[in-house]
């Protein structure tokens, strides 16, 4: 209907207030010298920090989120088993790994365990070694022996290590998606003969998708600039740790960090536009994605949705 | 067990008694459903009859008694004298034999109406798509919805959804079809389009357990009518015998109630046929 | 294939690197009898590196390679003994636990040696590092080291400058000023944007460092007064490997002897910090 | 029914591994001098390492996080709303606040502002200085003048760049949440009369908690060791800074670590048990937290719950 | 405005017209509810019933036509001859006079039966919690939920549910009442509960407006029953006329197919009536 639309004064000064804002920080980003744009862009083209980009976090990011996803969904379904022994050992690993510093882990990982453990001695069952050395036998309760330091530095130990602290709070983002399925869903799926990890895949988690991928998205994006901390394993083929060391060679620190961060963020546009198109996905059959269309969301309340 | 299978009705439940907590909802419940039998049970509200059909889909435990499906316990097998549970698979397995249409539908919205018939014969039986496909086609046509295969559940009705429910199990070419209330969460315009293909799958042969409140149904389409209270078969038999003439003061209680609601209706559809 | 491999302004003409004079060094039998026998097998000793510190080890353009005045010298040290060096970088924590799982052979990283170490792991000194105050030029502040009371002062965490500078805060509270503002920083880089920003009004540094800051930066910052408080650095080796901390302590003398060791510290500018004395736990 | 329960082998042959590794660990703490334990309790107790403990890591993560929840709930509701220009500054708020690497956000904060702009001139216009300038005029547009480092290495001021960065991440958090709760409850309170917002705050927000709790929970354990980014303001009363100061000065490492991840650990536990309550207070009126009783859940789907 | 307050019906609705995208669901409705009148909507299903309520309550946007309610204009104020929107404000203020009663209920979950009766007079009109309570208290009593005031919705059966609805509803004390279908997402049994509560509400004097598919009903409590089709009204009038002569082809062929059910239902109900 023709009509006068509601004013929102107070929103449009804060809109203009925010413009004003972005209109100074674009005119100090193109006035300031010290920004130094010139020498963050070589940066960024510099040959070992995209090496560091692409061998380093875009690798590990993908690897360590695929270890972190599938664990993490395990131990949140481990979390709402009837099994008290597996939901003690899903609380637990969410205690732990949500507990300790992924530096920490890296740094367990990459060095700790060499450290306190130079060889790796899998004994035939716990305490076998010690027990042999109170009964003076030489340690030969050893069936095979690691060397921890071979493999302590590489890429797919640091995959590991993060991959094991993101399950963990994947684990937590899984059980409130899984909770939020309706469990009418479980039981007509139990009634067409399905067993119950069949039904987990097929009918809970995809319906459990429109829930989980938002904060999942938050974890993949957050786990990009985390991947910096395999620097502790210690691995320098890491986009962070490369731009670093151009800023301790030059002592040019703002530029060099520029540089890493317009990186990220292009990472970052590329992982939200990709979780946009997966929400889209997953909101399917649902007026999930509201932005799409509010009357397709009320049509299908009246339609019956939800019954 | 076999031997037996032959001579059994195809559901044979001896004393099914079960509890929630304290709370004794099903207290010995006998009954026998004989195959292409259809079976409509009634009952007040709370009485158990929700439980029951649970109970024989071994979507609650029971904590006695013994239900057959088609010669075979449910949920547990016999050896030496003692009853060892099913596994998970073997339940499931059990499962396939019987379809069960919810109130509620239940249908995956994540899924078209296709793809939701298509789900368990091509998932859980691992038949081939194509050959599934086909068939769905034909359950969605036969249950008048042959124009809905790629709605998703939220854009069809409450009366399509419904019967999309009862194309989804009976793709599974269960022996044995549940029903609980599938016209009460209806629109009265709806229901109609409902009942007509659970008459038309009666007339065909499939055996049915049916939990309603549509008298109409039940008078004409059942074998029997079984008369549920406070967790036990107060009475059972012949549909217009125990509708018109119910033995039991609890029946007739229930039967009585039911019937103010009727009358009031049937006052208005008096006038409505002049 | 895509990247550049130089960070050089392609516009700019060609690199002002000042000239080094090349050392050439040989392998001393006596000396590489004393190596243990496990890393004489082995013909390579792995050296671990927290390459941030320019200009005494730091990455160079490949983002791999770890170059710089402790690089040029233990590699000398190294041809003396027979051995080939694999230098890898790794965070400072790092080093000691690597030190002591048997990932690195040897640590050399800039420690300052001194008592809580020693007990820890063995320490070879090989060159003395003295603190060195470093202020924005023309020194608008007016900073003097000695009676910097009431300054922000700025500083890189866990080196000995922290305690330098704790102790001349106390003395200033004794004297009933204002303490020091001591801001501390994770790395040296930072400490030097933060004295470029206005942050802190000055820092202190190991010498090489500070002098570093001051030549990269020469048009900012200045050097302020002289280098004080001399303390070595020490190369660190397992606290059981006795022996193999001889035979550097030994090697050390003798590219001593043959001029290596002050060419290298010539060609990074750090002659000052020369040392005679190269000794084991000193 | 008395029967003989189903063996599931498999997850008792899985438990055992478990039980083993857990009894490997456990083991090797007791018996590996390495990790020093006397050490690192005396670490745990150090003065400077509580101080840091109290004064920087809890206190910076109940104030990051109070900014980050509010804010992001609010950033959450933009992204949602009807206004396009409301739902793009949402958008480019999220997207550049997870791009930026908290520790760059957080040097940036502390040094690199004073760095790039030793004063902050704020003017009566964006580009009034570089006007200015080009005017030839000297620069007296200027309204006030801040220096920046006078407040730039306060605890406030890292709590703000923490905080500022989170509400990024709550906002998909509060997105999701607000997604799950159904139209018909908005629709409900609208047509009691309640204004938009007093909707959002009494019907739908409480009803997405049970969706919001879980993640977030995430997000606050893992504020907790992100504070440590606080070294780089840099602001050493800070518990994991204090005891990577005690590693440096006396070299061992291991135990150093071993008292950070133990306090880490306390206040993990605390802050699961407080989510658990949390969990259950929203949970009320729905079977939500299914580990309470199962038996809850199917009575509210038969009685009608849902519809 | 206010002038013609006093002479104004207390909803008066002229020429509503609504279009989702480009499918027109109200083609110019012209309805007048004078104050202490019950009307009752019928008509098939997508006929634009819900639609048109939801339009009253301004919970859809109308393109053309002008709804007064209470001789306040719904959603605009008119300056100098051109419409200006209220503000959200002020749409809530409007809303406040109304009283609405979903198919699905929409109960406040996380909130007992009490709580969601309170909410709105103590947070939307700032009343004292005190007095607040005691009035509810009485709402729930006249419900004759009583005894339920702390169960959650989720405890409560639908027709309890419903009940909690209304009388969360009444506690605004708003001077018109719209239902949509209140009764078709109840089970048969529960029907009869939350429709004496209506008759009650009616007898009371209280000005209605009933989308409905029980005809009973229609008949003995309407007013007036307005029949819709294809987004028009097509007649309307004294209940027992329209319905037992209606005028006009679609009216005619509604009724019939509702008849049809009806018949049936009324069969058995025959039966039970022996
Ligand atoms: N999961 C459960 N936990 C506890 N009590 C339950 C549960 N399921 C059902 N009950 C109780 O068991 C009794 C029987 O319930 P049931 O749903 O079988 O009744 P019904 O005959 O189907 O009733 P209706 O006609 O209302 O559907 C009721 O008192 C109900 O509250
Ligand atoms: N939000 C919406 N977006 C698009 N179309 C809609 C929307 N809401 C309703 N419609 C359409 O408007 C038409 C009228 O719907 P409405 O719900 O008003 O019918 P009704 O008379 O209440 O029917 P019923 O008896 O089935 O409830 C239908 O064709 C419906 O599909
Ligand atoms: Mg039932
Ligand atoms: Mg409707």
């Amino acid at each position: 209907m023709e009509a006068v639309p509601v004013r929102h004064p107070g929103r449009w000064v804060a809109i203009a207030v925010l413009a004003l804002v972005a209109a100074m920080i674009v005119s100090s980003f193109v006035t300031n010298e010290r920004w130094d744009w010139p020498f963050a862009f070589r940066v960024m083209n510099f040959t070992p920090v995209l090496e560091g980009l692409i061998k380093g976090t875009i690798l590990a990011t993908i690897g360590s989120m695929i270890i972190g996803i599938s664990l993490g969904v395990v131990v949140g379904i481990m979390r709402l088993s009837s099994n008290p022994v597996l939901r003690f050992v899903g609380l637990a690993y969410t205690w732990f790994f949500r507990g300790i510093p992924r530096l920490v882990l890296v740094f367990l990982f990459g060095s700790g365990i060499g450290y306190l453990y130079p060889r790796f001695d899998i004994g035939p069952f716990p305490f076998s070694q010690q027990l042999a050395g109170f009964l003076g036998l030489s340690s030969d309760l050893t069936i095979a022996t690691l060397n921890v330091n071979d493999i302590s530095s590489t890429l797919i130990w640091g995959i590991i290590a993060m991959g094991l602290s993101e399950a963990a709070y994947m684990a937590e983002i899984a059980r409130a998606g899984i909770l939020s399925v309706d469990d009418g869903q479980r039981e007509a799926a139990a009634a067409l003969g399905m067993s119950p990890s069949l039904s987990m895949r097929r009918v809970v988690l995809p319906q459990a998708m429109r829930v989980i991928i938002p904060p999942t998205g938050n974890e993949t994006i957050a786990m990009v600039k985390d991947t910096s901390l395999l620097a502790y394993l210690p691995l320098g083929t890491e986009l962070f740790f490369q731009a670093q060391a151009v800023s301790s060679r030059t002592l040019k620190v703002m530029p060099s960090l520029v540089a890493a961060t317009m990186w990220y963020l292009v990472i970052t546009t590329v992982l939200m536009i990709g979780q946009y198109y997966l929400e889209r996905h997953f909101g399917r059959g649902y007026g999930a994605t509201r932005e799409q269309t509010t009357a397709h969301t009320k049509k299908n309340r009246i339609l019956g949705k939800g019954a | 067990m076999t031997s037996s299978a032959r001579t059994m009705p195809l559901v044979h439940a001896v004393n099914v008694h079960k509890a929630f907590g304290r709370n004794e909802v099903l207290k010995g419940i006998d009954i026998d459903v004989d195959e292409g039998e259809v079976v409509c049970l009634l009952g007040p509200s709370g009485s158990g009859k929700t439980t029951f059909l649970r109970c024989i889909n071994q979507l609650e435990d029971i904590q006695a008694g013994r239900i057959w499906v088609d010669g075979d316990l449910a949920g547990y097998t016999e050896k030496n004298g003692k009853l060892h549970r099913l596994k998970d698979k073997q339940v499931a397995a059990q499962r396939r034999e019987i379809g069960m249409v919810f109130q509620r539908f239940n249908l995956f919205p994540h899924m078209t109406a296709l793809e939701n018939v298509m789900e368990a014969p091509v998932k859980v039986q691992g038949r081939k798509k194509a050959e599934v496909r086909a068939e769905a086609l034909a359950l969605l046509d036969t249950v008048g919805l042959s124009d809905k295969e790629s709605a998703y559940p939220a854009q069809l009705s409450g009366g399509q959804q419904q019967r999309v429910a009862i194309a989804r199990a009976l793709a599974m070419k269960p022996k044995l079809m549940l029903f609980d209330e599938p016209t009460s969460a209806l629109d009265p315009e709806l229901v109609g389009e409902v009942l007509q293909v659970m008459r038309d799958l009666a007339a065909q042969g499939m055996t049915m357990i049916v939990v309603t409140h549509e008298m109409a149904f039940a008078r004409d389409v059942a074998d029997r009518v079984v008369f549920m209270d406070g967790g036990v078969v107060v009475e059972q038999g012949d549909p217009k015998t125990v509708i018109n003439n119910p033995q039991h003061n609890r029946t007739k209680a229930f039967l009585s109630r039911l019937r103010s609601e009727h009358e009031q209706v049937a006052a208005a559809a008096r006038d409505l046929v002049v | 294939a895509c990247g550049s491999d130089s960070l050089e302004d392609p516009g700019a003409s060609g690199s002002s690197s000042s000239a080094t004079e090349s050392v050439d060094v040989k392998t001393d039998d006596e000396l590489a009898a004393m190596v243990p026998a496990e890393i004489k097998e082995k013909g390579t000793i792995s050296v671990g590196s927290d390459a941030s510190y320019a200009p005494n080890e730091f990455l160079a353009d490949d983002g791999k390679t770890v170059e710089g005045m402790d690089v040029d010298l233990f590699d000398a040290v190294a041809t003396k003994l027979g051995l080939e060096t694999k230098w890898s970088n790794g965070g400072f924590d790092t080093l000691i636990a690597g030190i002591s799982s048997g990932k690195y052979d040897v640590s050399v990283s800039s420690f300052t040696i001194n008592d809580e170490r020693k007990k820890q792991v063995n320490m070879i000194s090989y060159f003395d590092a003295g603190t060195q105050w470093v202020t924005t030029k023309g020194n608008p502040n007016k900073v003097d080291p000695d009676n910097a009371c009431g300054m922000n002062i700025g500083v890189q965490k866990g080196t000995v400058q922290v305690d330098d500078l704790e102790a001349r805060s106390k003395k200033c509270e004794e004297a009933g000023e204002e303490p020091i503002k001591s801001v501390v920083e994770q790395e040296q880089s930072k400490v030097t944007t933060s004295l470029a920003s206005g942050k802190v009004d000055a820092m202190l540094a190991d010498s090489p460092i500070a002098l570093y800051a001051v030549k990269q930066q020469g048009d900012t910052l200045e050097a302020l007064g002289d280098i004080y408080d001399s303390a070595p650095y020490g190369i660190v080796v397992p606290k059981d490997q006795t022996e193999l901390a001889d035979a550097i302590a030994e090697a050390l003398k003798s590219i001593q002897e043959d001029g290596t060791y002050e060419t290298i510290l010539k060609n990074w500018g750090n002659e000052s910090g020369a040392i005679d004395d190269f000794a084991v736990n000193p």
